[in-house]
């Protein structure tokens, strides 16, 4: 009897793993936190696929892994930068809209964004802006510039990203230049002035998703924040606001793609198309907050939600922002910079 | 005797320590409260959530199946193979010894980014399967070494006894030496399914579709830990509890009986 | 008792472990009945003998043939031959009655049978209501009996024993010499035993093997090999010896200690060097004018049943049994008859002498 | 008939490690082979630069830091550890043996989940913290720090230095303490002369199962450093997971094993009877 058992048990633990790659399937790698639970449920209810869900923290971590397997993955979410990456490595598919009619619906100037002009590689996914998510019970004067984060007043109260391009830019901004900057002066001046503000104990610590759940409980003054992860705090905590300074930021879209050699490249098509979808869509921007390309969602949304500033910034702030762009060889003297700025002490 | 009561002090000091944070989270796992800053009073009610939370569900299916499977075969492949490397002349012996005593000196980063280098180089997907390649390897020299000290202190005629006495290699494996080293392998055994149950490092680069509970949680303390996870540790730790004292009494008894037997 | 029929049979066995010679081109047979003893010291190669007629080593060289078929490749485990093992190999996870009925489970006898020949086995050494005992709860002496009867069960032609006694204190050995002697000769079954014990060899054998370095110094009747050492190494290993360095004038007269002496030794050519062999209990102690040899007593100890002396003849200190003690420092003569002077010629490499 | 071959039973049943020895040459040999392949390669061309990379400051920073950070742990571990298994081994203490367990029970626990409980524990708005309000004390950082990571580090590996000193107290012959003490030593004596001696395999054993996972971590700094403390582990994680540059991370790789093997042979030589007291 105990034989018995103990041999069902083998066979069940044999059975299942290998069960999971029988079935219809699609690898799915994005963001953490960026999702509705219940979009990935209707999908597969709706078509039959299971969703084998994965996440990545910042789009380096991510590039990592795509390029070490690009097979292993039949829907990513890159960054604009990174899927100019992608492009330049050879390493995207070519989306089949025929497949994806519901791309129709996104706006139209995110058609052929600049990082992916003929827009065959990406559909857009959401976009947003980084800026200062900051406590008002904290914080009484006026935010409106990133100089506030190196204001020692603040000491261990600021939460800056581990990540290496937006804490480059905002320190890059700070100091007049462009967030693509490159030049080794630059960069130079940019590692003094971080670990000149982690020296100063301002900083609490660099971290990313953890961040918005500690600005919600009080943790911390200020923070670093994508423009969604702010508005998403900010519904939690009426305390907490959110500005795009004035020396200016970075807009950016994450894009939804499809790797060479993905293995299930029709049910990748159909789970962008799903969420292009605009019911679907909706789902997904009243879970995740940020901003949605789609035209078809944003005309289903309340005047208050269309005015909310975090989600949908004014041209004026949209115009103070730029794009990520690739830097192509020079990310080594960014990761030089940045392991110096994570490793001072 | 003063001195025998500061010892007590500081055994009880030293225990409030380690038990500090276990029993804040056994706490938390009650309160009703979402977050930790509110106690929101008594209830069961993340108990109840844990076993429908499909994330967690999975991992612990993960975890546990993973070290299940691993153990098993790391305990037949150890096994033999401790086997075979008592029986080998003293050359290869060493040659084996070294290859097996390089994963227990490897820092678990390291074999874990060098497997991750494997699995990528071999184009195998890494999930479920390969997290269970990994945990293979890393377990067996477990089994190895808990297996050879029986082999090395049983009688080395014992075998020889069984084939005199009629029994074939294979029997004379199975009837005699397997009973006489089953204790080690128990052991081993029990050591490498520890050593599953509680990997990290080496999950998290061999991994990347599948997440054990270890995976999970890591994840999980990045951006907010669910109050369901603190009573999982509950659990956890009340089965371990449950389970060692178990053992423990079970030891005591036998010892019992053996004196009353001798 | 014994009959004349080859049961075992060694031809011109050679092994070789890590390119040393264990055992060299050996030539043996044992007797269907008989009690044979593998004798030397360690590392002569009488263990890897026995254990090649078990079947666990295969020889590098040479055939082992049983009742006249070649068995070099049967493994033991179709080998109609049982072992006793040095330190009795008992399973320690199994009681004594499984211990002995082992080989018969295996053998799937039948579990009647099987409950009949075990308690045949534990009457026959003595441990009837010892069965669920455990094999470690026993005492050395009990263990030993369990490993013979585990052996003995499964009716060997030939029971194989190393170094049985090896393990016991002095009396249970002496009793358990006997008692084995008496079971082969009740049992009819051939004993071929292992030892470094020559008073055992000597004790409980039918032949006597002695052997050194892998080689067969000689082989014989336990009396042949006492009173007739082929070379001074077996001499010298069977019971105490003075051995001398001499020179065979002619036949039966032989120079030692600048003295010429008669002696019944024949065929050792004229004027060869010889080794001498003389046993203490056959050199006489007489008074200093009246032996062949003058000397010195250097000491004297009282050994139970005789004492033993050190007398310096000046060429050679002898070593003397006598029972009566002469004191440290007394002037003696010593003598010895011709018969007792064994004539040997030098030892010279080990397999040299006996082939 | 079945006939044997070869030299005895010997040479067959080495063959049962065959399995293993090919699943090692898979599973561990060549993993390493590709490690080090990439160590002194750039671009699949063989080169040192992977080598003299780590020369420049702040990556020999980084290595000391982690040295520094794990000597510190190591030391607070033998101070509080030693003092633990002397007393739990000590004979006059009932149930010794089920006192050692309860030191084993935390341990069972995943090593981060007991990780994240401290950060609950430590975190501005965390028990402690509340506490010092409560009494006045005011909010302290305790959380993100040097001495967080410490902390978490000693928490984790602190049984890992009692156990070892432990076992080898708890088998070490007491006899001859009671001898020592016979012949006149007073207590401290005993102590010096005897105990320490005797358990020094222990202490050895103890120091590289805490000094070793110590440097080479890399969760604990992340999880209680706030990724402001970057440990040699980090490194290596970082390397492989975010930059990408495999070759470095391979290289830093076998730098950390030579670490480990060096510190080992030293520890090892450090004991004077070369026998490590096991954990089990």
């Amino acid at each position: 009897m105990k034989k018995n058992i103990a041999f069902m048990l083998i066979a069940l633990l044999l059975c299942a793993p290998a069960a999971s790659y029988a079935a219809q399937e699609v690898n799915v790698y994005n963001w953490e936190d960026y999702i509705a639970d219940d979009v990935l449920a209707l999908f597969e209810q709706e078509t039959g696929i299971r969703v084998n869900y994965m996440r990545f923290t910042t789009n380096e971590d991510m590039l990592v892994q795509v390029r070490a397997d690009p097979t292993n993955y039949d829907v990513i979410f890159p960054s604009d930068y990174i899927i100019e990456r992608l492009i330049s490595e050879d390493l995207l598919d070519t989306l089949d809209y025929e497949n994806i009619p519901n791309a129709a619906n996104l706006m139209d100037w995110l058609k052929a964004p600049s990082y992916d002009p003929a827009g065959e590689h990406s559909v857009p996914y959401m976009w947003g802006t980084v800026g200062i998510l900051y406590n008002t019970s904290m914080v009484s004067e006026p935010v409106d510039s990133w100089a506030v984060l190196w204001d020692t007043a603040y000491e261990n109260n600021v939460f800056m990203m581990d990540s290496i391009r937006d804490t480059i830019g905002v320190a890059m901004k700070l100091l007049g230049y462009s967030i693509n900057e490159r030049s080794q002066e630059a960069l130079d001046l940019v590692k003094d002035k971080l670990i000149e503000q982690k020296r100063a104990g301002i900083v609490k610590a660099y971290q990313v998703d953890e961040t918005k759940d500690k600005m919600i409980a009080g943790e911390a003054a200020l923070a670093v924040m994508w423009s969604g992860d702010a508005a998403y705090a900010m519904s939690y905590n009426e305390d907490l606001a959110y500005v795009v300074p004035k020396e200016g930021s970075n807009v950016w879209v994450d894009g939804m793609c499809i790797p060479k050699g993905a293995r299930n490249k029709e049910n990748a098509e159909r789970f962008i198309d799903f969420l292009c979808r605009p019911d679907i869509a909706l789902i997904n921007f009243e879970e995740i907050w940020y901003s949605t390309p789609n035209a078809g969602t944003v005309a289903m949304l309340d005047e208050e939600t269309l005015a909310d500033e975090t989600i949908f910034p004014t041209d004026e702030t949209i115009a103070r922002c730029e794009f990520f762009k690739d830097i192509a060889a020079d990310i080594q003297r960014y990761n030089r910079v940045w392991l110096a700025v994570k490793s001072a002490r | 005797m003063v001195m025998k009561r500061l010892r007590w002090v500081y055994i009880a000091l030293v225990l409030v320590f380690l038990y500090a944070p276990i029993v804040v989270l056994i706490a938390y796992s009650f309160n009703a409260s979402e977050t930790r800053a509110v106690w929101g009073g008594l209830s069961l009610r993340w108990y109840a959530e844990l076993f429908r939370d499909k994330g967690i569900m999975d991992a612990l299916y993960v975890t546990v199946s993973v070290a299940l499977l691993a153990t098993m075969a790391a305990t037949v492949l150890g096994t033999l193979a401790a086997i075979g490397i008592h029986s080998m002349r003293s050359g290869m012996r060493a040659v084996f010894m070294n290859v097996t005593n390089l994963p227990m000196l490897t820092p678990d980063i390291v074999t874990g980014v060098s497997l991750m280098a494997l699995f990528i180089f071999a184009k195998l997907p890494r999930g479920y399967g390969t997290m269970l390649l990994a945990h293979i390897t890393f377990d067996t020299p477990y089994v190895i070494f808990s297996v050879l000290p029986r082999l090395k202190r049983m009688n080395k005629h014992l075998y020889e006894a069984a084939l005199d006495l009629g029994a074939t290699p294979s029997r004379a494996l199975v009837r005699v030496i397997l009973p006489e080293i089953s204790p080690g392998m128990v052991t081993g055994a029990l050591l490498a399914f520890t050593m599953s149950l509680d990997d990290f490092v080496i999950s998290y680069f061999t991994s990347v579709r599948t997440a054990n509970l270890s995976v999970l949680i890591y994840s999980m303390t990045r951006r907010k830990v669910p109050p369901t996870i603190n009573a999982l540790s509950a659990i956890m730790f009340v089965t371990v509890l449950s389970l060692l004292l178990l053992v423990n009494r079970r030891d005591a008894r036998s010892d019992k009986s053996k004196l009353k037997g001798a | 008792m014994v009959e004349d029929f080859h049961l075992i049979e060694l031809e011109n066995v050679t092994k070789v472990f890590d390119g040393v010679n264990a055992l060299s081109r050996i030539n043996l047979y044992i007797r269907r009945r008989e009690f044979v003893t593998l004798l030397g010291p360690s590392g002569c190669g009488k263990s890897t003998t026995l254990r090649l007629i078990g079947g666990f080593e295969t020889p590098t060289e040479g055939r082992v043939l049983f009742e006249g078929a070649d068995i070099t490749n049967v493994p033991p485990y179709r080998r109609r031959v049982n072992t006793v093992f040095q330190k009795y190999a008992l399973f320690p996870h199994l009681n004594v009655f499984d211990n002995i009925a082992f080989g018969l489970k295996i053998a799937k006898v039948s579990r009647a049978d099987i409950k009949r020949r075990v308690g045949a086995m534990l009457e026959l050494v003595g441990l009837v209501g010892y069965e669920k005992r455990s094999a470690d709860a026993l005492s050395g002496g009990q263990q030993q009996r369990v490993a013979i009867a585990r052996a003995l069960v499964n009716e060997p032609e030939v029971l194989l024993l190393d170094e049985p006694l090896g393990a016991l204190d002095l009396r249970l050995r002496k009793d358990m010499q006997l008692e084995l002697k008496n079971m082969q000769q009740r049992l009819g079954i051939t004993f071929l035993y292992v030892t470094h014990d020559q008073e055992e060899a000597l004790t409980m054998s039918d032949t006597i093997v002695v052997m050194r370095d892998g080689c067969i110094q000689q082989i014989g009747t336990p009396k042949s090999i006492y009173d007739e050492p082929k070379n001074a190494f077996v001499a010298d290993f069977i019971g105490e010896s003075n051995i001398l360095d001499a020179t065979m004038i002619k036949d039966e007269r032989v120079l030692f200690c600048e003295r010429e002496f008669a002696c019944v030794d024949r065929g050792f050519g004229e004027m060869n060097p010889v080794d001498v062999v003389l046993r203490p209990e056959d050199i006489q102690v007489v008074a200093p004018d009246q032996g062949q040899l003058a000397g010195v007593v250097r000491s004297a100890l009282f050994k139970g049943v005789h004492y033993e002396m050190i007398i310096d003849v000046g060429c050679a200190l002898l070593k003397v049994h006598s029972t009566v003690m002469q004191p440290e420092g007394a002037q003696v003569g010593v003598s010895v008859v011709p018969f007792n002077i064994h004539i040997m010629r030098k030892y010279a490499a080990p397999c040299g002498g006996a082939a | 008939m079945s006939v044997r071959r070869g030299n005895g039973p010997g040479l067959r049943r080495s063959m049962f490690a065959a399995p293993y020895g090919l699943w090692m040459l898979i599973f561990t040999m060549a993993p390493i082979f590709i490690i080090v392949f990439y160590a002194f390669t750039i671009g699949g061309k063989p080169t040192l630069e992977n080598f003299k990379l780590f020369l420049e400051p702040e990556f020999v920073g980084i290595l000391t830091f982690s040295l520094w950070l794990a000597f510190l742990c190591t030391v607070i571990c033998l101070v509080f550890g030693y003092p633990t298994a002397l007393f739990l081994a000590s004979r006059d203490l009932k149930r010794s043996a089920m006192m050692a367990v309860l030191f084993v029970i935390p341990m069972w626990m995943n090593f981060l989940l007991r990780t994240y409980a401290w950060m609950s524990l430590l975190e501005d708005t965390g028990l402690i913290n509340r506490f010092l309000t409560f009494i006045g004390v005011g909010r302290k950082k305790l959380m993100y720090t040097e001495n967080a990571v410490l902390f978490g580090l000693v928490y984790n590996f602190l049984p890992f230095m009692i156990f070892p000193i432990y076992s080898v107290l708890k088998r070490s012959d007491l006899h001859l303490e009671e001898a020592a003490q016979d012949l006149g030593a007073n207590g401290w004596q005993v102590f010096l002369k005897v105990t320490l001696p005797l358990s020094l395999p222990g202490v050895v054993s103890g120091v590289s199962m805490v000094f070793m996972p110590a440097v080479t971590t890399f969760v604990i700094p992340r999880l209680l450093g706030g990724g402001s403390f970057m440990m040699f582990g980090d490194l290596i994680e970082n390397q492989f997971l975010t930059t990408g540059d495999w070759n470095f991370g391979s290289a830093l790789s076998l730098i950390m094993m030579a670490l480990i093997l060096i510190s080992l042979g030293f520890l090892n030589n450090a004991n004077p009877e070369g026998e490590e007291g096991a954990l089990w």
